[in-house]
């Protein structure tokens, strides 16, 4: 920063200052948060935040939906890994009303929350690639999303809202065109990620553009709530995979990447090394994939085989239990953490017993990040504002909720 | 750290200043009043032994038949070193409905506050920009206490017959209900 | 949204006549060549409108790879994503600031018509607040979905006429929406 | 002399036209370029192969709604492209193209103007040329067009410097500022690509940053300034702008090539026995080849690279590219002031 | 602080070497990188000539199944309508009368079963509440349209045309298959 400090003057020749309307519809701002800044030629004297532009109140539906049907809210939360947050979700009801899943489920789970954060970064970092001017990178990566689309829609048919778990378990079994489709992924993937990151990590005008740009101390960072790989970009290597286990996460072996200083910088190579390593978690998870069922043996919640409910009356009325939501949920509460694409992603479940949660709150880790940003953009010009929020990976969906 | 350390030394520190302790779901939940929350609050991050450097969340949940006890905010925090997590809950009234705001204990707080403000209405008192967050600024009520519907009056493309829609939801599920379990025998 | 199917004018002296007409197709087509669409791009319809723009369905075959991220060059609103009450009237803002001639997509169940979000906060359908010509349905749609919406509004392009932003139906169709 | 004048508005005609398609198919390679970097086809289905797609665009603009926002500045958010187009095209005037031509009994040369001072007319047209954005971005009167009227106005006076002393190490070689005799002095393979590398490098960054295009391209760069200059501009004033900025690659690879490249020379171009007209419409041929693939160059070099920073552009402009112009000039001018005492000196020692 | 996790690895090098710091190395890189993909084959599937697979359970637009005599199985029981997130089923019942047991496979039916697609988010549950394998959604993808009221979808654009029936034995388990070839 210093450097460019002598390049232009730091204080305005008359003490003019501008005020920039950026947003809500800059390209940059992805449509949604508005910040007015005040600036002094291309310089941020100050910012102010204003959001909730796609506020969808999530939490007052989910008062009014049955448990099921709330995964179909998640996957709307952070729709870049939206499996994420089904996955998550269907944890949450778990370990409310107590099933114990099958090893295979959680291993199932893990790869595909792991694809799901895969293609998270890889929207971050084409991101950062785009507004940095390198538009390339995006329809290289991009290729390489489609296929994990592809993998999504194999085990559940759709993309982007998967709606992808069941509370027990999946829906439906790997289908072997699954397994075909991700090993040709683990194995042509990497490859691809190499071009991306030939083409940026180690070029100047990129990394100029990137170091010091945006940084945050690990301490402010903690202060302003920061987790997921933003925090880790300052520092911490607080991972809820590896502090609170959940989904066996314990029996895998991965790495936690850290930053320096927390700048765009380190926000990109820490997604990048993310990738790698969740990468290397798929494989461990389909190296050691434990035979067994596909779901829990949890009648009450999980619906019975649909030969069944066509056929037999006990099966039936099971299934219209199930659907109607009349099922007894115990009542308590509960919160449950995942790390989500951007951070702990929280669910704090209240419930009465009735067929709706008597109360959900989402923890989103962009919602309570994203207000550090004025913090870390003031004094940088507006080019580095724009980087510094898209490093900062806001994702609309979970920060207006 | 374990949870009777903890209760130990809050005793310790402030005696009497939990009114009930619980641990559902193995997540030790404190409930304290409100004026000794802030102060609860400031101890345990700055104390070297409590180090609940992390404040996870803050929400609002809403009790409509509480008196006054209506509205609770619930605090999420978190010692990350010794990866302990702790819940504190607070109540307050529909008529006092103020609670400190811990802002400048954690620059989180901020919008958390804003949001659960915007929600449910409950002011925390000393918040350096108390307004809405999410929603527009010219709401007059806090959507999120039960009272008030979560549809949009502006919807025309359902078809109120099969929804039961009058404001009650509950009728809703009914008729569904009806439609379905006459065909149960199915 | 009857009024968007107009018919051309009447041929003859007072009309648009021969010659006029056949500017007008062959500039119908030169339009529907050359959408340059403004990505309103909110939520996950957004992701999606990304994947159509990648390689693998490449929007730019239609020509409409510049995205035009200012509304006086835009040719085609494309909304996508949840339109929320605070969100309105910047759409509608937008949609003001955009040059004649210009078309109006909602792409997914939110923008056409708020899709599972039936909430206090949420616009129920774009079409409150401005005309939208093409719905695209789907929660997101498939870049495939997306890329038949583009079609549609193609085939709009290519119909319409040259005068048709000067007919009374247009004015009246702005009116009922109070726009100028 | 009736003929001469003919045959100069002839060419003067020709080269215009041939301007404005170079740069509307410049915008159907680019996005073909573009496409084909990416993996993917680009435009495809206006025409064949989607070569229609410049009509199209053209078409479109002028029945666009033409815009005049209601608080600019009138006349000159009007003026705006037309001077950056008039500009664009008036650099084309200059340049050798090819070389004599001999037709009924006339010879005459394939340049609109033969001046001696071609290159001061060059650096003084592309000076003028900013004009056109920075009034164009004042007379918006928006604030994200201000940003790139400013960023692009002291973008171009900054880079010019580098530019003209890059320049002026080629003109000490050749000895003349006109570009005829400079296409002449490199004939038979001598291009001064291989006399001067530093020179080229530091002039075809500058041409990037004088055609305001990737890594350099601050005035617009839209992931940050929506549109920059040209943000409120609609219809054909944007078509103008973007033409403009087509044009200007277009006249910039030809200056590169004119300079650095030989021009319209070939190697073994009088070995080949062919007759002198002939020889100029291969030479004429091989320009536009070392043009096409300069204007690919910069496409490539755009979907390729980064963008800078305003600041770190400035930076690389000030601090690397002047002194490196200025060491390069001193490096060629000692040259040129001792090579025979030099080579003196190293035949004695052997 | 230290470390929580204690398998952290620092990822970040912000030390240019002289190479890097010159710019061109990594510059002309990028530019072989960029060109070779210029000589590769391009991604792009030509939609609408080409289409690109779909997997066999993907949730495009529904369908109401006939059983195999021609009868539609829908009972008009409400379980899709209940299951939808989106309230995007509407549906009234009516008693089966005589003589129409080779139009209706229950004793109950839908006269009206509507789906607003502009509603629907193609979720599956409908699908998954079905009891009577009746509602199924299909591969194939829903067109875009003009009008609104064109996306209320009727018993005329959902049910399957009798001589046209569609197959959905792709997304459903091999149990029920196998169950329906042994009947």
């Amino acid at each position: 920063m210093d450097k460019s400090q002598q390049l232009v003057a730091t204080d305005s020749m008359d003490g003019e200052l501008a005020t920039l309307n950026l947003g809500p519809t800059h390209p940059a701002t992805h449509g949604i948060f508005q910040n007015v800044l005040t600036m002094d030629g291309e310089r941020i004297q100050s910012a102010e935040q204003t959001c909730g532009y796609i506020h969808r109140a999530f939490e007052k539906i989910a008062e009014r939906r049955p448990f099921n049907q709330i995964t179909t809210l998640t996957d709307r939360l952070n729709y870049c890994s939206s499996p994420i947050n089904n996955l998550g979700w269907d944890m949450t009801v778990e370990k409310l009303i107590g099933i114990e899943v099958p090893k295979r489920v959680d291993y199932m789970r893990v790869i595909i929350m792991e694809l799901a954060r895969i293609s998270d970064h890889l929207v971050c970092n084409c991101v950062i690639g785009v507004d940095t001017g390198a538009l390339t990178g995006f329809f290289y990566l991009f290729q390489e999303r489609e296929r994990i689309y592809d993998m999504f829609e194999e085990v559940c048919g759709a993309r982007l809202t998967t709606n992808i778990g069941r509370i027990g378990g999946f829906e439906r079994d790997f289908s072997p065109e699954l397994y075909n489709k991700l090993n040709a992924f683990l194995k042509e993937f990497p490859k691809r990620l190499e071009d991306f990151e030939n083409m940026l990590c180690r070029n100047r005008i990129f990394m100029d553009r990137t170091i010091d740009v945006g940084p945050i101390s690990a301490e402010r960072a903690l202060n302003y709530g920061f987790t997921g790989p933003n925090l880790r970009a300052a520092g911490i290597d607080y991972d809820v995979r590896v502090m609170n286990p959940y989904s066996s996460y314990q029996d895998f072996e991965f790495k936690v990447p850290v930053g320096k200083s927390g700048d765009t910088f380190d926000r990109f190579n820490v997604r990048q090394e993310e990738i790698h390593q969740s990468l290397s978690i798929i494989r461990q998870a389909l190296d050691k994939m434990p035979a067994g069922n596909y779901h829990a043996d949890v009648p009450e919640f999980y619906l019975p085989p649909k030969q069944e409910v066509y056929r037999s009356m006990e099966a039936l009325i099971y299934h219209f239990k199930i659907v109607m939501g009349e099922t007894d949920i115990p009542s308590g509460e509960v919160y449950h953490a995942v790390e989500g694409g951007n951070g702990e992603l929280g669910f704090y479940l209240i419930s009465d017993g009735g067929r709706t949660p008597y109360r959900l709150h989402f923890r989103r880790p962009c919602f309570i990040y994203y207000q550090a940003y004025p913090e870390m953009i003031k004094g940088s010009m507006l080019s580095d504002a724009i980087v510094t929020m898209s490093s900062l990976n806001v994702i609309a969906g979970e920060l207006d909720a | 750290m374990d949870k009777e350390i903890l209760i130990n030394a809050i005793e310790s520190k402030f005696p009497g200043i939990t009114e009930t302790s619980s641990e559902p779901y193995g997540l030790l939940t404190l409930e304290i009043a409100v004026p000794n929350l802030k102060a609860l609050i400031h101890w345990l991050k700055d104390d070297e032994q409590m180090n609940f450097i992390f404040l996870t969340d803050i929400c609002g949940v809403h009790y409509p038949n509480q008196g006054n006890r209506e509205f609770a905010v619930v605090y999420h925090l978190h010692n990350l070193e010794a990866n302990f997590r702790l819940r504190l809950k607070t109540f307050v009234g529909r008529e006092n409905i103020n609670v400190p705001t811990i802002c400048e204990i954690y620059s989180a707080a901020n919008w958390m506050e804003r949001e659960t403000f915007d929600f449910y209405g409950i002011i925390f008192e000393g918040h350096p920009n108390l307004k809405r967050i999410l929603n527009m600024d010219e709401m007059d009520y806090f959507p999120m206490r039960k009272e008030y519907p979560m549809e949009d009056a502006t919807r025309t493309d359902k078809d109120d017959r099969f929804f039961g829609r009058d404001g009650n939801e509950n009728v809703t599920f009914d008729n569904k209900k009806a439609l379905a379990k006459g065909n149960n025998h199915g | 949204m009857a009024e968007i199917k107009i018919a051309d004018a009447p041929q003859g002296l007072e009309g648009e006549g021969f010659f006029a007409t056949k500017i007008g197709d062959v500039i119908g087509l030169a339009r529907a060549n050359s959408v340059w669409p403004l990505p309103f791009a909110t939520s996950c319809c957004g992701i999606e409108f990304m994947g159509t723009m990648s390689s693998n369905y490449d929007m730019a075959r239609f020509g409409m790879e510049r995205l035009s991220f200012s509304p006086r060059q835009a040719d085609l609103l494309m909304v996508m994503g949840t339109i929320s009450k605070k969100m309105g009237p910047i759409l509608r803002q937008v949609y003001e600031q955009m040059a004649e001639p210009k078309w109006v997509i909602a792409v997914g169940a939110c923008a056409s018509s708020g899709g599972i979000f039936d909430s206090y906060s949420v616009l129920q359908g774009i079409d409150k607040v401005i005309p939208v010509d093409v719905y695209v349905p789907g929660c997101p749609p498939r870049p495939e979905q997306i890329i038949d919406g583009v079609m549609r509004i193609q085939d709009l392009v290519k119909e319409e006429s040259l005068r048709r932003r000067y007919t009374q139906e247009y004015k009246t169709l702005l009116e009922s929406y109070n726009i100028k | 002399m009736s003929i001469l004048l003919i045959i100069k508005i002839v060419i003067i005609l020709i080269i215009f036209i041939i301007t404005l398609v170079a740069a509307m198919y410049s915008t159907y390679m680019e996005r073909k370029v573009a496409a084909g970097i990416q993996d993917r086809i680009g435009p495809d289905r206006a025409g064949p192969w989607g070569i229609f797609q410049p009509l199209a665009d053209g078409g479109k603009m002028f029945f666009k709604e033409d815009f005049i926002p209601g608080k600019s500045e009138k006349w000159l958010f009007i003026l705006a492209p037309g001077l950056a187009m008039f500009t664009a095209c008036m650099t084309g005037a200059i340049i050798p193209w090819g070389g004599t031509l001999t037709l009924f009994g006339e010879t005459f040369n394939l340049q609109i103007a033969n001046i001696d001072i071609g290159i001061l007319y060059i650096m003084g047209f592309v000076s003028i040329g900013v004009y056109g954005i920075m009034i164009g971005g004042w007379a918006s009167n928006n604030k994200y067009s201000l940003y790139g009227a400013v960023r692009a106005s002291s973008q171009m006076i900054s880079y010019e410097l580098a530019m003209g002393l890059a320049i002026l190490a080629v003109v000490m070689t050749t000895g003349s500022l006109n570009l005829g005799d400079i296409v002449e002095a490199q004939k038979g393979g001598q291009w001064n690509v291989f006399y001067q590398p530093l020179a080229f490098l530091l002039f075809i960054v500058c041409a990037f940053a004088e055609c305001n295009r990737a890594p350099f391209d601050m005035a617009e760069c839209e992931s940050e300034l929506i549109g920059g200059y040209h943000t409120e501009y609609s219809s054909m004033k944007l078509g103008f702008f973007l033409f403009a900025e087509y044009i200007n690659m277009f006249i910039s690879s030809a200056v590169i090539s004119v300079l650095f490249f030989g021009g319209y020379n070939f190697p073994f171009m009088h070995d080949l026995g062919l007759s002198a007209n002939a020889i100029t419409f291969i030479g004429v041929a091989v320009f536009f080849a070392k043009i096409l693939f300069f204007i690919f160059f910069f496409m490539w070099v755009r979907w390729t690279l980064p963008r800078f920073r305003y600041d770190q552009l400035m930076q690389l402009g000030w601090k690397a590219l002047i002194p490196l112009a200025i060491i390069n000039l001193m490096v060629t001018g000692g040259w040129l002031m001792f090579k025979d005492d030099l080579w003196a000196m190293i035949s004695k020692m052997f | 602080m230290k470390s929580l996790s204690n398998r952290s690895i620092e990822v970040s090098n912000k030390k240019m070497t002289f190479m890097e710091r010159i710019y061109l190395p990594a510059v002309i890189g990028g530019l072989f990188i960029t060109l070779k993909h210029l000589f590769m084959k391009g991604a792009t599937i030509k939609y609408p000539e080409q289409t690109r697979p779909v997997s066999d359970v993907y949730r495009g637009k529904h369908v109401l199944k006939r059983d195999e005599k021609g009868a539609e199985r829908c009972t008009a029981c409400g379980l899709c309508a209940v299951a939808c997130p989106a309230e995007a089923i509407t549906m009234t019942s009516a008693e089966r009368k005589k003589g129409e047991e080779g139009l209706y496979r229950e004793e109950k039916y839908a006269t009206v079963y509507e789906i607003n697609m502009l509603r629907c988010i193609f979720c599956g549950l409908c699908e998954e509440a079905c009891p009577k394998e009746a509602i199924f959604l299909t591969t194939e993808i829903m067109p875009a349209n003009f009008e609104r009221q064109d996306f209320i979808y009727g018993k005329d654009r959902l049910v399957e045309p009798i001589d046209k029936r569609v197959d959905v034995s792709n997304r459903q388990t091999i149990e029920v298959v196998t169950q329906k070839f042994n009947d």
